[in-house]
């Protein structure tokens, strides 16, 4: 029965799809967007099913082969599906955040060209991420991993006719290879070392290689499962977007913004911290890798949220918070808090997807205008997208009693519990970086929301609420943002939940050190911390310079335009990106193909020797008088020379 | 009496005879051709010659069959030299240099 | 195992025998042409199919062999057999020439009968090439080949074609002299010319080493392998689409092909002490050319490199058996290499069949090939656009294509060998994504980029069917390689075990 | 000196001094007839070495066909001999110079030393019926019959050659081709317009 089930889940959204995608003259784009949301209905259904059955029926983990891939030389490569209470909150949060998009892409693209194509792509995606989400090996998270970022690919490409699009969508894919590029090795080395590409086996083995050394570079022992780890989190912070991995995030919006909720923000972004959490037994036995993790993480939570503060478009200031938002759960998993990386995953996926679709409505209004410096005063407007964006905003920053509020105060608290090498940086980084979502947040949901109007007034004639599908997927998001963290935090964080799914060495256990009785007393305890009183100062900032004093604003700008410089060039990696590896590899590809094929292999060795044959050729041909004496003549000499030869001897 | 070796001067000396034609007569082809003819008389000469004295009818054999190919060379170098001399009007050999390199 | 008819040598000389005959139907009728070396390609395919479904996967003897005396005074035998590395290689051919048959439909209007007698022909010689188990035939057929293709690009090529064949022959007559020169020298010292009595003789070490040469000659430029791989990209570019179908999907194959049934085998401890030459040949071909990929302006000469940079691959692959054998601390992986090489071929011959068809689809309608030339072709070809970024993902390797497939077994053994090899190797995730989605971005998106391309009409059923059956082949052998790997997996089991036993 | 010797003498002394001729000569067809000449003597030393169907195949078939074609052809071409003759003194030196070493050097090779009578003793003369053409007849068409054979197509194809370089077209000339009038169709002949009926004006 299991087997249907998980089997409907994952096949359910790729047969709307290739419906949609293959028949879409036939279908029409009613056709298009009920087969996929049917499709994705089901899975959702299912998904929820699955999740009650593991959640509260304590159903036992599901390890099964769907098909066996390949076996070769000893190696056996399937695809198959692990179900535990991982799995399972991953899959419902996938398919339940995919179907509201799917419902509110019914209203966003209402008059978008490429209708059926963009249902297609989602419903694609949901199968992508579930396929990587329900892996029982690493050769089908690489699938899956690969997959979501087609997806990715093609949506952030989908209006293929911009050229700023086109461009994203290559960035972000190359990007992503980048990650890959480290995955695949880690997946090697696993394969290497470990005999086995199955999770369940390659954690029972990994234990009495914790030990084991490898030279990767001269003589030096490197631990291999350090190795491993790292070379499988570069595969993450391609995906996850980890500081210097996360260019192609911001670029991504160049997507619809559906695309931007579902994908950039609420899963795909997410499955580096589902991998590194999946892989928790590995990363537990290297704490250099959980280092690394935590300082990338905290620094990518810092210093993404910076440049978000002097964004102004509305859906870039969202994407870098949610760079930032990223660093804040990897930086959980660095400290070993897998547990509170996932529950903020969680939180973040429903008011991520809530602000992103928020974000969305606004843009509708605006007739797809996205730059807040146009917007204004669309609070009268827009009242259910009002209400739902504040609640998004608040469960951000961690408002008491929001989802975010639970989540992040864990990790902070997490991070500052632990011991490894960072987690001090780490630990304040994080904090600060509290003050600055605050302040971003508010910003951006002060100016747009608050203030005389929309600039130009004609705009303002037409603003007005959004239809119905647009504000139930809203509404139906706001709940949980509200709501999930007061109730999950208990079992997920400091319960039984993750038992057996998530392994913790006990001198990492960061989160067994908090003091936790119930939900209710967390957040007593939250309000005593500085956490708490910085997000309410950014806040407060955050109203006074925008609202009260704007002049302060473009002031501070001019004053410290070196760092307003720094912060608009996002401390330069674009720019470096552009120069030194796209220029780079291009020089290089230039010179080797000029200098190395053209001028050296064809120039010198190919056409050189065929050259120098001709102009062997071109000497000789003085001896080819054409006369028919002088070769009688040769033949006559050449015979007295044989006789003489004959003679003499 | 008369020895191999007489026989093979006699041929020797016509052969070298019919070489200092083609050196004095380089430019006309008739006489390149009867040059030629003078040559593989001498070797037919040879060939007789050591028939005779090691008793082997087979170099009357090869003789047969070099006054064959001759007359069939004769027959085709003259042919060419008629459709030459059409073409051309002339047969002098320096004309003819469309082999040149 | 034999079937109870000569299944190799129908398909050898099925499709010769049908291509003279459609070269004797002239060109009057080019319609009955056309279909006459259809319905003998298919019948090929068909009468290939066999191969498979009889094959007996569980051993690594040669199968469906046909053993006749030749020429008797020297011992040469008409000796065909195949086994599980040539098997899937003979099906790749039957199947490619159905399609490039379909695609030179309407294309060529000038003497068709001709060119779809010169494919046909082709058809025949390389599956002769796969089948042969006598070296001389295998030699005559392997030279046999170079002239069908050598008339298919220097008549129906492009303005270049002189240059292109002449280099193309040139290149690959010159590799092949050394081969028979090695091939004779064992001839004599064996009295045999059977492979597998070569795979058998002992031979010193000098003697390896210089038979290893003449071979790496021969199959390096067939490959081609950096730095005799100028050739390729020349050729492809003159050939007409149909040619630069069948150079890219079988011609290459040859190359490696040849490694596994001559150079390893037959030279294991020159292999041995020469693999790091041909590893970093590999390596180089994977990194540089990917790296000159990136800079071309021409889709097919973008298209050529990246086929070599995927030969590096195939060759990597095969040549980490060694230091694999060597490392203490890791078991198997081997065979995995020498796979992840056939899969690779395999693969390659789909993707790279199907990219060269994409954009000779764009040729026949624009005659260009520079990419400047396009832009925003999504607008008006969309069903195209839609096979080409599928077949583009399949060349940059993603999951669930064919492409990944072969690069993620070669990886997980080079990284075996050394860790670096399979950095290197890796590197191709990120420049083969580079150099093809980049073309892909500046040919299939963007705004229209001229008139030329807003007139452009999308595929047509023919075309339609052509990259279709393609896409499926890539998507099934992608989703599912399990089938392909289980044909080889026990003569390469056996290869491999060959050739970890020293002969001197 | 016996009378064979004295033959032997006379034979090749008028036979080189007819060479000589043939190459010094300046009108052609002086040439040809010396070379006729130097043909019967070396029939003549043939005779001497009993070989006498072949020296009189050299006179009746040589002699009589070959020179004959020669002497034709020089006599049909119109040709200018000063022109030819051009360089005869000039390459003098040359050609007494190469024939001289060349004479030298084969008479060393082939002198009394290796091929006199010390080393090949002459053989006893053949009796009186005994036929040189039946020895020669019986090898040629039992052991050398395949060669004979080839020799005979090579005259075939000889002939066939001559003939068809030589052969000329005149454009002028009518003549009728059966092949064409045989295979001859009416339509060919004859063909049916249709014509738009013109209007009377």
């Amino acid at each position: 029965m299991m087997d249907y089930i998980l089997l409907a889940i994952v096949l359910a959204p790729l047969a709307g799809s290739v419906i949609a995608g293959l028949f879409r003259n036939q279908i029409g784009r009613a056709g298009a967007h009920w087969v996929t949301i049917l499709g994705v209905a089901v899975s959702c259904a299912l998904s929820l099913y699955v999740f009650y059955r593991y959640a509260f029926g304590g159903a036992p983990v599901y390890n099964h082969t769907v098909y066996t891939w390949m076996v070769v030389d000893g190696l056996r490569m399937e695809v198959g599906f692990l179900i535990d209470r991982l799995t399972a909150m991953m899959m419902a949060v996938v398919t339940f955040v995919s179907l509201m998009v799917h419902i509110y892409t019914i209203g966003y693209m209402a008059h978008e060209e490429g209708y059926q194509r963009f249902f297609s792509y989602i419903a694609l995606f949901t199968f992508s991420m579930l396929m990587l989400v329900m892996s029982n090996n690493f050769m089908q998270l690489f699938f899956g991993w690969e997959a979501v970022g087609l997806v990715s690919y093609l949506l952030i490409g989908f209006y293929f006719k911009r050229e700023s699009a086109i461009f994203a969508n290559l960035k972000a894919f190359l990007v992503n290879r980048v990650g890959d590029f480290g995955f695949v090795l880690g997946i090697a080395a696993v394969a290497m070392y470990m005999g086995t590409l199955d999770y369940a086996e390659a954690f029972a083995r990994a234990p009495d290689l914790a030990r084991t050394t490898i030279s990767v570079w001269g003589d030096q022992a490197w631990s291999l499962m350090t190795v491993i780890c790292i070379l499988l989190f570069i595969g993450a912070m391609g995906k996850s977007a980890q500081v210097p991995l996360h260019v192609w995030l911001p670029d991504s919006m160049e997507g619809p913004t559906p695309i931007s909720a579902l994908i950039h923000a609420a899963t795909m972004v997410t499955a580096g911290i589902f991998m590194v959490a999946r892989m928790s037994p590995l990363y537990e036995l290297s704490e250099t890798a959980l280092s690394f993790v935590m300082v990338i993480g905290a620094t990518t939570a810092f210093f993404m949220g910076l440049i978000g503060i002097i964004q102004n478009d509305i859906k870039r200031v969202i994407a870098y918070s949610t760079l930032s938002q990223l660093g804040y759960m990897v930086a959980a998993l660095g400290a070993s808090a897998y547990a509170a990386g996932l529950f903020h995953l969680m939180t973040h996926a429903f008011f991520k997807a809530l602000l992103f679709l928020g974000a969305g409505s606004v843009i509708i209004g605006m007739h797809h205008d996205q730059d807040i410096r146009n917007m204004g005063g669309v609070r009268k407007y827009m009242p259910i997208t009002h209400w739902t964006f504040l609640i998004g905003t608040l469960a951000l920053i961690g408002f008491p009693g929001f989802a975010g509020f639970f989540s992040k105060d864990a990790i902070i608290e997490a991070v500052h519990h632990s011991q490894i090498a960072g987690s001090g940086y780490a630990h304040w980084m994080l904090v600060a970086g509290v003050f600055v979502t605050a302040l971003y947040s508010f910003r951006l949901y002060f100016i747009v929301f608050h203030g005389e109007g929309p600039r130009d007034a004609h705009a303002g004639e037409h603003l007005r609420e959004s239809p119905k599908v647009v504000t139930v997927p809203l509404m139906l998001l706001a709940i949980p943002s509200v709501v999930i963290g007061y109730l999950a935090i208990g079992p997920m964080l400091f319960g039984d939940y993750f038992d057996g799914v998530i392994s913790v060495a006990a001198i990492h256990d960061t989160l067994g050190e908090i003091h936790f009785e119930d939900a209710f007393t967390f957040m007593l305890h939250g309000l005593t911390g500085i956490p708490l009183y910085l997000a309410a100062a950014g806040a407060f900032v955050a109203w006074y310079v925008y609202m009260r004093r704007p002049i302060i604003a473009t002031d501070l700008a001019t004053r410290f335009d070196w760092l307003y410089a720094i912060l608009d060039r996002k401390y330069g990696f674009d720019a470096f990106n552009q120069w030194v590896f796209a220029g780079g590899a291009r020089l290089l590809g230039k010179v080797l193909w000029q200098a190395g094929d053209r001028v050296i292999i064809d120039g010198a060795v190919v056409n050189g020797s065929a050259h120098s044959v001709g102009w062997l050729a071109s000497v000789m041909r003085y001896l080819q008088t054409g006369y028919l004496y002088h070769y009688a003549f040769a033949i006559i000499i050449g015979l007295l020379g044989l006789l003489s030869w004959f003679v003499i001897r | 009496m008369i020895a191999l070796s007489d026989y093979l001067i006699v041929a020797a000396i016509l052969f070298s005879v019919s070489v200092a034609g083609i050196f004095l007569n380089r430019k006309n082809v008739l006489l390149l051709l009867m040059c030629i003819e003078l040559m593989l008389l001498a070797v037919n000469i040879n060939f007789i010659a050591f028939s005779h004295f090691l008793g082997d009818v087979a170099g009357q054999i090869f003789v047969f069959f070099i006054l064959t190919v001759a007359a069939a060379e004769a027959a085709i170098g003259l042919a060419i030299l008629v459709v030459l001399f059409r073409s051309r009007r002339t047969i002098n050999v320096a004309d003819l240099d469309a082999l040149k390199g | 195992m034999t079937a109870d008819w000569p299944i190799l040598s129908v398909t050898i000389w099925l499709p010769i025998i049908g291509g003279l005959l459609v070269l004797f139907s002239g060109d009057r009728a080019p319609g009955v042409s056309r279909w006459m070396a259809l319905c003998f390609a298919l019948l090929t395919l068909a009468l290939s199919i066999p191969l498979y479904t009889g094959f007996d996967s569980g051993t690594a003897q040669m199968q469906f062999v046909e053993n006749l005396p030749w020429i008797p005074s020297f011992n040469i035998h008409y000796h065909l057999g195949v086994d599980g590395i040539s098997m899937p290689l003979i099906l790749l051919t039957t199947f490619i020439t159905v399609l490039v048959i379909i695609a030179g439909w309407e294309v060529i209007q000038y003497k068709p009968s001709q060119y779809m007698a010169a494919f046909l022909i082709m058809e025949g010689v390389m599956v002769g090439v796969f089948a042969a188990l006598d070296a001389m035939l295998f030699y005559v057929f392997w030279e046999a080949m170079l002239i069908p293709m050598f008339i298919i690009i220097g008549i129906w090529g492009g303005p270049r074609r002189v240059y292109a064949t002449i280099k193309f022959f040139l290149y690959t007559f010159l590799g092949s002299v050394f081969m028979l020169v090695a091939l004779i020298y064992m001839y004599f010292k064996s009295g045999s010319m059977e492979i597998l009595v070569f795979h058998d003789l002992k031979l010193n070490m000098t003697e390896q080493v210089l038979i290893f040469i003449a071979f790496l000659l021969a199959f390096a430029v067939k490959v081609p392998m950096w730095p005799v791989h100028t050739w390729l990209p020349d050729a492809h570019v003159e050939a007409p689409t149909g040619g630069s179908v069948i150079l890219a999907a079988i011609m290459l194959k040859i190359g490696g092909y040849g490694f596994l049934r001559f150079s390893l085998p037959i030279t294991p401890d020159a292999s041995h002490t020469l693999d790091w030459m041909i590893i970093a040949m590999s390596l180089i071909a994977v990194v540089y050319i990917g790296f000159v990929a990136l800079v071309q302006q021409d889709m097919k000469k973008l298209i050529a490199y990246s086929s070599i940079a995927h030969m590096g691959f195939v060759t990597l692959g095969f040549f980490i058996v060694f230091m694999i054998f060597a490392r203490a601390d890791v078991h198997g992986g081997a065979v995995l290499g020498v796979q992840g090489g056939m899969v690779q071929m395999v693969s390659h011959g789909f993707v790279s069949a199907a990219m060269f068809l994409c954009v000779g689809v764009l040729y026949d309608r624009l005659h260009s090939r520079q990419i400047s030339d396009y832009g925003g072709v999504v607008n008006v070809m969309p069903w195209f656009a839609a096979f080409m970024v599928f077949f583009s993902m399949a060349n940059a390797g993603l999951p669930g294509t064919s492409g990944f497939v072969g690069e993620f077994m070669v990886i997980l053994a080079a990284i075996r060998a050394d860790f670096w090899f399979a950095v290197l190797a890796a590197t191709t995730l990120i420049v083969g994504a580079a150099y093809t989605l980049w073309m892909v971005k500046r040919v299939v998106f963007g705004e229209v980029g001229s008139e030329g391309v807003a007139a452009l009409q999308d595929i047509n059923g023919r075309e339609a069917l052509v990259l279709g059956s393609l896409a499926i082949a890539v998507l099934i052998l992608g989703l599912w390689p399990a089938p392909l790997i289980d044909v080889m997996n026990a003569s390469i089991g056996h290869l491999v075990q060959h050739i970890g036993v020293s002969k001197l | 000196m016996s009378f064979e010797k004295f033959l032997f003498y006379l034979f090749a002394a008028l036979m080189i001094g007819a060479a000589l001729m043939v190459i010094t000569r300046r009108n052609p067809v002086h040439s040809v007839l010396f070379l006729v000449l130097a043909f019967f003597n070396a029939a003549g030393l043939w005779m001497l070495a009993e070989a006498e169907f072949l020296a009189i195949a050299l006179v009746l078939v040589y002699v009589g066909a070959v020179m004959v074609l020669f002497l034709f052809v020089v006599m049909m071409l119109d040709i200018n001999l000063a022109e030819l003759r051009a360089g005869f003194v000039r390459n003098m030196p040359v050609a007494l110079l190469v024939a001289v070493v060349m004479m030298v050097e084969l008479a060393l090779v082939l002198g009394p030393s290796r091929f006199g009578l010390d080393q090949y003793a002459a053989p006893a003369h053949r009796p009186a019926d005994y036929s040189n053409t039946t020895e020669l007849g019986l090898a040629l068409f039992t052991r050398h019959l395949y060669a004979f054979e080839i020799a005979a197509v090579i005259l075939l194809v000889g002939i066939v050659a001559a003939i068809s370089l030589t052969l000329r077209r005149r454009p002028d000339s009518k003549y009728l081709d059966p092949g064409r009038q045989v295979t001859v169709k009416a339509r060919d002949r004859l063909r049916v317009v249709r014509m738009q009926a013109e209007e009377r004006e």
